[in-house]
């Protein structure tokens, strides 16, 4: 019995090959069969898919930077949709308000929290030369303060959000615009003197947020989507208070992957019973967004909504791509990846660096829960229903790679519509569990391996 | 192809020919073919990345062969399994220290004494033999007073000494220690060459890695020199020792 | 093998030499569980009455019978398996279906075949079925380790759901299963609540004599050796694969034994039973009695039956809130657990 | 610390669980009810108004004096929509509240789960949802003013034969009461000589149905049929099933036509016909509890479900009355057998000999979104469902 590995390794190859071309061969089959519900299938499979791939995305980033599995995931999900049902809930089925003064003070500490985390580490040493140590505190204080006493404002009075929202939005297109203007002019006239400079960016950019508040200001429909921006911002930020009070002091100690794991289940748990608490565990739907109408192509129909949903999830990869790729931030995200401690020798700040992995993985799992409830609907358990879903699209996919999360979000959403043809429809859950434990056997390291 | 074992009626305790692993592109050890005498202490030198560790995970069989053969007494094997290695008559320590962390020191050397087959194993509960042997071990390597705490409390040296002592217990004629003695107290080190002495004494066999060229000067009876996993030389040690290249290589670096 | 408490042993101490007492309970976390918990249990009978008491009793020991049985797998060879709840089914669907003497096709729902086997002939049958079911699991398992074999018994225990919701054919799905038999020794019936409690506890303890067996073996020896290093273990000779298959196949059975109890107290399942949160709950208890001790999990379930009870009487507390409240509490137990404590309240062994 | 400690331990508490024993069921001036819903997981719809529609009637009762002068109190436990929950909340109420009279459950599977205790024990199990047929059989104790879903199958069946549909396609949710709904509904169909050519179901907490869907529109059915335990996922069903452009009839039970589901769907509920028991709108009764309902608690779904939970209450206030002890369980079901009730739900009905009442089903279909009001319901009664 000379089994080398070389053997093992060519019978897996051999086995999954077969696998893959006899899967192909019976979606040839069948598309031949009936053309007509073989693209309904795939207009199906890509609208789930690009919420799958969206959370693989999110879940790959994360599991990438610190090798373990955050189920804290899972809930950010629940979080990114109930967000949206939160503030908009007067727009859905039921109407009365779920409206409750201490969950928004709860989000409001928690967001003060991770400010005040966030500017300590941003600004406290830099400063602390210039100004003494007491002014900082308190004008730190007062910006926290100020922050949480905001986003409190924002979460009890979702009626008023977009008026309570108009400053802030209007601010950041200032800034964002004049920062533009600056460079443009920089490059355009590189003579410009610095007060020419200064004066236009200032000018071009104090108008430009000003007319977007007031824009905003005067249309309420623009709400839900505000809301969608309100509650992916507070998902990250439940994400970074996570890491920051917890998972830090645990990594330290953490024997194994498992603590972390079992730890993040606790808080998975907690949040999607709460949620329950909260919100009644029965589904709810979201308010409608755009693009609610059916379109015909070939005789099948898509809605609007998912092709946007896809959008998302292309634009959410190539954004992540360049982040990886092109950014310093990437540059040190992919350095702590590949070994935390060298990073952390080399002088990167690991854990405000982290602590951005954690906001953007928990920005895109909310991102997806948000557009899976508006485009069927949301329950307190969805959140684990999608984790798991997001965990076999990045296995299948190979973990830890961009490419592969896509690859394997898309593959997933397509595999459990077209595997379900013959079999009965309540088989689907099992045809996706069955293609991770077969992923996991004969291709542990996915389609699209990592490096 | 005869083997230098056979050639020389079993004065091998285990050989290797042409022995090759790879990582990816990397070559850890390319065709190595290399003897180790029976009853004597065998030392490997070569720098970081030569493939020393490489080359005790291969003889037991923690990583698979890429290539070659491993003779073990006469017996010529392209696939060593992890679990059939003291059948073989081989066992090893490890470079980072791999103990059972949270099961206590006792326990620690009898997992090693105890049945192998599953049902036995049930039925076992520690035969007066083991027990005695367990005493036996501790004692040797000074661990007895605490054999009740747990291996992870243990510190470094006594974890190093406790690992040799488990690689005693089994009772087999070929141990490959992977620095034994680094990172070790000036009298911790001597009870590791007493017990490495000890052994050769007892007529098994010895292969050890080490950095420190005192101890390799002062232990080794036959010296392997590595690098890039290959073969540099091989030989008796005063007369390794004696050749320049040998120095300029390993010392240079 | 350290498979014993010191909380229970300093417990027994405290009672015969109450002086020892205040020196034992400064800042003994184990010996305050083992009390609180304990205390909870006689105070709860005391106050709610016996008949509720027994009932309480046979949950008890049916979680019970599931922690121990899981914690040899968690605890003492480090799987962690989230998917212990598939046995727990199969047992209980297996003396379901044997057992079952509804007249099904008189019935307007499903029709399923029915057998009418006695209690401990379906018994022994859906072991075994657990068993088998477990080995082949097992050796597509084996290669999994850590987070990745966390993930697949996610995917066994919903697999496992599934199966039990759609093959209607023989677990009439949804309509779930009447009638299951109680257990019946020659002319002797356990059918009253009593009887049966004191059933379910003699299965207790049989799983508990047979998990202590196993865990003070050699054979323990090894499995916990393997759960801190299965490489090295390995290289000592042990075929670490099979050790891993037998205590997965052995735990497997008892989760059955469990699931048949269960299925013949209740005298009718259907799949809600079974599903993935159930799971949840089960390593948690586990977790938070203790790994790598018998005494620990059966600490736990004693404690997570009693929560639910408890918090029924929390004033503020609307009773439809209790059981998402109890995921609550257990839920953050787990994060202030693997924070401060990661061998759980009585564990052996840190994750 | 050995096994024998251990064992000890064990017999210890196991001791002090037994030995324990406590008698607080000193009869008190109330009369104690009990109730068990699923006021949480997938029944919560109508075990919260089922509730709420219990607690209504009670304070009414006890608010014009209770039974001769004694007022009722309900111990409302959470049954969840499972056999085993039931099951614990069951021996709570006997054992720890020491009743022998249980309005509930809602939950078929529950129902079924605490009837074989309760027929054991000599305990009323008295339900206004459960709809399971194969509760007829459960018990001499056992009774329900929800009515079987075989009578409801029959006229679902009629009614589809009736409309020309001869090829059905269904979806089911993968509970008992859905199962039952399609399982009856289908048999009477193809008794009929129709044709089911595409089935599908689903379990409870998915939200997506289109891949299903697709499957049963690409069958090419006459008519689709939905069978939904939620109101919420039925709601969803017929709103994906319009997107993914099917523009055949759809049927449903009540479930389908609920305020909830008819607002999930919206506009694409427009034309959805169900057959259900709906309060029949010249019984003044009915509506006077359908506008306290609204009243108090500011919203109304399912009203036959609110009539009939509502009318419970007072015929166990009026079997009380008879009986004059909320003990005596015998007494309590010989009334229930005896007696003969106008209420909310329907005029001069009463208990056949196994515990259940027949009234007629309906067709409603439902109207246009800006015609449904909070009066109509959303639908306009069809009238009767064909008997043939």
């Amino acid at each position: 019995m000379l089994r080398s590995a070389a053997y093992r390794e060519r019978r897996g190859r051999i086995l999954a090959a077969s696998l893959t071309t006899a899967a192909a061969a019976y979606v040839v089959w069948k598309i031949t069969e009936s053309p007509d519900q073989a693209v309904q299938f795939a207009f199906n499979g890509l609208s789930v898919g690009a919420v799958y791939a969206l959370l693989a995305l999110g879940f790959t980033l994360v599991y990438s930077t610190v090798w373990f599995f955050d189920l804290y995931y899972g809930a950010a999900a629940a979080m990114g949709a109930y967000g949206v049902f939160y503030l908009r809930t007067s727009e859905t089925v039921g109407g009365s308000h779920v409206n409750n003064p201490y969950v928004s003070a709860l989000f409001a500490l928690v967001v003060a929290g991770v400010v005040a985390w966030a500017l300590y580490e941003a600004f406290f040493i830099r400063m602390q030369g210039r100004f003494t140590r007491k002014s900082l505190y308190i004008a730190g204080g007062t910006l926290t303060g100020a922050t949480g006493i905001y986003t409190g404002f924002i979460l009890a009075s979702p009626d008023y959000l977009h008026l309570l929202l108009a400053p802030a939005v209007g601010a950041t297109a200032a800034v964002v615009a004049g920062w533009v203007v600056s460079r443009v002019i920089q490059r355009l006239f590189s003579k410009a003197g610095r007060t020419t400079l200064l004066a236009a960016s200032v000018i071009v950019g104090s108008l430009l947020g000003a007319c977007c508040g007031l824009l905003l200001a005067g249309a309420p429909g623009s709400r839900l989507y505000l809301s969608w921006a309100v509650s992916c911002l507070v998902a990250g930020a439940v994400g970074v208070a996570l890491y920051r009070g917890l998972y830090v002091y645990m990594r330290k100690r953490a024997r194994s992957p498992l603590i972390m794991l079992v730890a993040s289940l606790g808080v998975l748990l907690a949040i999607t019973a709460a949620t329950a608490i909260v919100f009644e565990s029965a589904p709810r739907p979201l308010p409608r967004a755009f693009g609610s109408e059916p379109w015909t192509i070939w005789g099948s129909n898509i809605k609007g909504f998912n092709i946007f949903t896809i959008g998302v999830a292309i634009a959410g990869f190539l954004g992540l791509l360049f982040l990886l790729k092109r950014t310093s931030l990437g540059r040190t995200i992919r350095a702590i990846g590949d070994d935390e401690e060298v990073a952390k020798v080399v002088g990167i700040n690991t854990t405000v660096v982290i602590a951005i992995v954690f906001f953007i993985g928990a920005v895109f799992a909310a991102a997806a829960g948000l557009l899976s409830g508006h485009d069927t609907a949301i329950q307190p358990r969805m959140g684990l229903l999608l984790m798991l879903k997001g965990w076999i699209a990045s296995v299948v996919g190979g973990m830890g790679n961009l490419y592969g999360a896509v690859v394997g979000g898309f593959a997933l959403g397509m595999v459990e519509q077209f595997g379900i043809w013959d079999l009965a429809g309540e088989w689907k859950d099992v045809i996706s569990f069955v293609i991770l434990i077969l992923f996991l056997s004969f291709w542990p390291r996915g389609l699209l391996p990592r490096g | 192809m005869s083997t230098r074992t056979e050639r020389d009626g079993g004065r091998f305790a285990l050989e290797t020919i042409e022995v090759a692993k790879h990582f990816g592109g990397v070559h850890a050890v390319d065709g190595l073919s290399i003897a180790i005498p029976r009853g004597k202490i065998t030392c490997v030198v070569g720098p970081n990345g030569s493939g020393k560790s490489t080359l005790i995970n291969l003889l037991s069989g923690m990583l698979p062969l890429d290539g070659g053969v491993v003779v073990v007494d006469g017996v010529r094997l392209r696939v060593i399994k992890p679990h059939e290695t003291p059948g073989l008559g081989i066992t090893r320590t490890f470079q980072d220290v791999r103990l059972f962390d949270q099961i206590s020191v006792w326990d620690n050397i009898m997992v090693v004494l105890t049945e192998r087959r599953l049902l036995p194993a049930l039925l076992e509960r520690g035969k007066s033999g083991q027990r005695e042997r367990t005493e036996e071990i501790l004692r040797s390597v000074g661990m007895w007073e605490k054999r009740r705490s747990l291996a992870m409390d243990l510190s470094y040296g006594q974890r190093k000494l406790l690992e040799i002592g488990r690689a005693m217990a089994l009772n087999v004629n070929t141990y490959l220690f992977d620095e034994p003695f680094a990172g070790l107290f000036p009298q911790m080190l001597e009870r590791v060459k007493g017990i490495v002495r000890q052994l050769r004494n007892e007529g098994r066999t010895i292969l050890f890695i080490s950095h420190n060229m005192d101890i390799v000067r002062e232990l080794s009876d036959h010296l392997i020199v590595m690098d890039s996993g290959k073969l540099l030389t091989e030989g008796d040690a005063e007369e390794v020792l004696a050749q320049p290249e040998v120095i300029e290589a390993y010392l240079g670096v | 093998m350290s498979t014993d408490s010191g909380g229970v042993g300093s417990l027994m101490r405290a009672a015969r030499e109450p002086g020892v007492f205040m020196r034992l309970a400064r800042g003994n976390l184990e010996l305050w569980a083992n009390l609180v918990v304990i205390t909870w249990a006689v105070a709860f009978a005391i106050w709610q009455g016996s008949g509720f008491a027994i009932t309480l009793g046979t949950v008890f020991a049916i979680w019970a019978i599931l922690a121990v049985s899981l914690n040899l797998v968690v605890g003492f060879t480090g799987l962690l398996s989230v998917g212990h709840i598939g046995f727990f089914g199969i047992g209980a669907y297996t003396v379901a279906i044997l057992t079952s003497n509804a007249q099904y096709e008189q019935l307007r729902t499903e029709a399923i075949p029915t057998f009418g086997w006695p209690f401990f002939a379906a018994l022994p049958v859906g072991i075994v079925l657990a068993g088998l079911t477990a080995i082949a699991v097992g050796v597509v398992f084996n290669r999994f380790r850590d987070d990745i074999f966390v993930l697949v018994s996610f995917g066994f225990a919903v697999i496992c759901f599934n199966v039990f919701l759609n093959s209607r054919a023989l677990t009439r799905g949804a309509f779930g299963i009447h009638e299951i038999a109680k257990p019946e020794i020659g002319s002797v019936a356990f059918g009253s609540e009593v009887a049966f409690l004191i059933l379910a506890l003699v299965f207790l303890a049989v799983v508990v004599l047979i998990s202590w067996f196993i865990v003070s073996s050699s054979f323990g020896r090894v499995l916990t050796a393997i759960r801190e290093d299965e490489r090295a273990t390995e290289v000592f000779g042990y075929q670490v694969t099979h050790f891993k298959l037998t205590v997965w196949v052995i735990s497997a059975m008892m989760a059955a034994a469990a699931g048949g109890l269960f299925a013949s107290w209740t005298t009718f399942i259907d799949p809600n039973s079974f599903i993935l949160l159930e799971s949840i709950l089960l390593v948690s208890i586990v977790i938070l009695g203790g790994l790598a001790t018998i005494w620990g999990s059966i600490l736990g379930a004693m404690a997570f039956v009693l929560l639910e009870e408890g918090m029924r009487f929390l004033p503020f507390l609307p009773d439809e809130y209790v059981g998402q409240a109890r995921q609550v509490i257990l839920g953050v137990l787990l994060v202030l657990l693997m924070l401060f404590r990661p061998q759980g309240l009585l564990g052996r062994y840190r994750l | 610390m050995s096994i024998r400690q251990i064992a000890l331990v064990c017999l210890l508490g196991a001791l002090a669980l037994l030995a324990v024993a406590c008698g607080d069921d000193a009869s008190d001036e109330s009369f104690k009810i009990g109730v068990m819903e699923s006021l949480t997981g997938p029944g919560e719809t109508y075990g919260t108004v089922s509730s709420q529609a219990k607690q209504m009637a009670v304070d009414e009762i006890n608010a014009a004096g209770g039974i001769d002068g004694r007022m009722i109190e309900l111990i409302v436990q959470d049954s969840k929509c499972s056999a085993q929950d039931a099951i614990t909340a069951y021996n709570k109420l006997t054992d720890v509240d020491g009743v022998k009279i249980i309005l509930g459950t809602s939950c078929s599977g529950a129902m079924l789960g605490a009837a074989p205790l309760a027929e054991a024990d000599g305990v009323v199990l008295f339900s206004g949802l459960a709809t399971n047929p194969d509760i007829a059989e459960a018990g001499d104790y056992i009774f329900r003013t929800a009515m079987s879903d075989a009578l409801l199958g029959i006229d679902t069946g009629n009614e589809l034969w009736a409309d020309g549909i001869r090829t059905l396609a269904t979806i089911t949710e993968a509970t008992d009461y859905a199962e039952g709904v399609r399982r009856t509904s289908v048999a009477q169909f193809e008794k009929l000589g129709g044709e089911v050519v595409a089935e599908e179901r689903y379990p409870s907490d998915i939200t997506d149905f289109r891949s299903q869907l697709t499957k049963l529109i690409n069958a090419n059915p006459d008519a689709l049929h939905i069978a939904a335990q939620q109101e919420f996922s039925g709601g969803t069903i017929v709103k994906q099933a319009r997107e993914l452009g099917f523009d055949g009839p759809i049927y449903g039970e009540i479930v389908v036509v609920g305020t909830t589901a008819l607002e999930v769907a919206g506009e694409a509920a427009t034309g959805v016909k169900a057959i259900a028991a709906v309060l029949d709108p010249d019984n003044q009764m009915a509506q006077e509890v359908l506008r306290n309902f609204r009243a108090r608690y500011d919203y109304v779904t399912l009203p036959w479900y609110l009539g009939s939970a509502y009318d419970d209450v007072y015929i166990t206030a009026e079997c009380l009355r008879q009986t004059g002890d909320d003990q005596d369980a015998d007494g309590f079901r010989d009334c229930l057998y005896d007696i003969t009730w106008s209420g909310a739900i329907g005029e001069n009905y009463s208990f056949d000999e196994k515990g259940e009442i027949s009234l007629s089903n309906v067709v409603v279909e439902v109207l246009p979104l800006a015609e449904r009001t909070e009066e109509n319901q959303g639908y306009k009664s069809l009238g009767q469902a064909p008997t043939k």
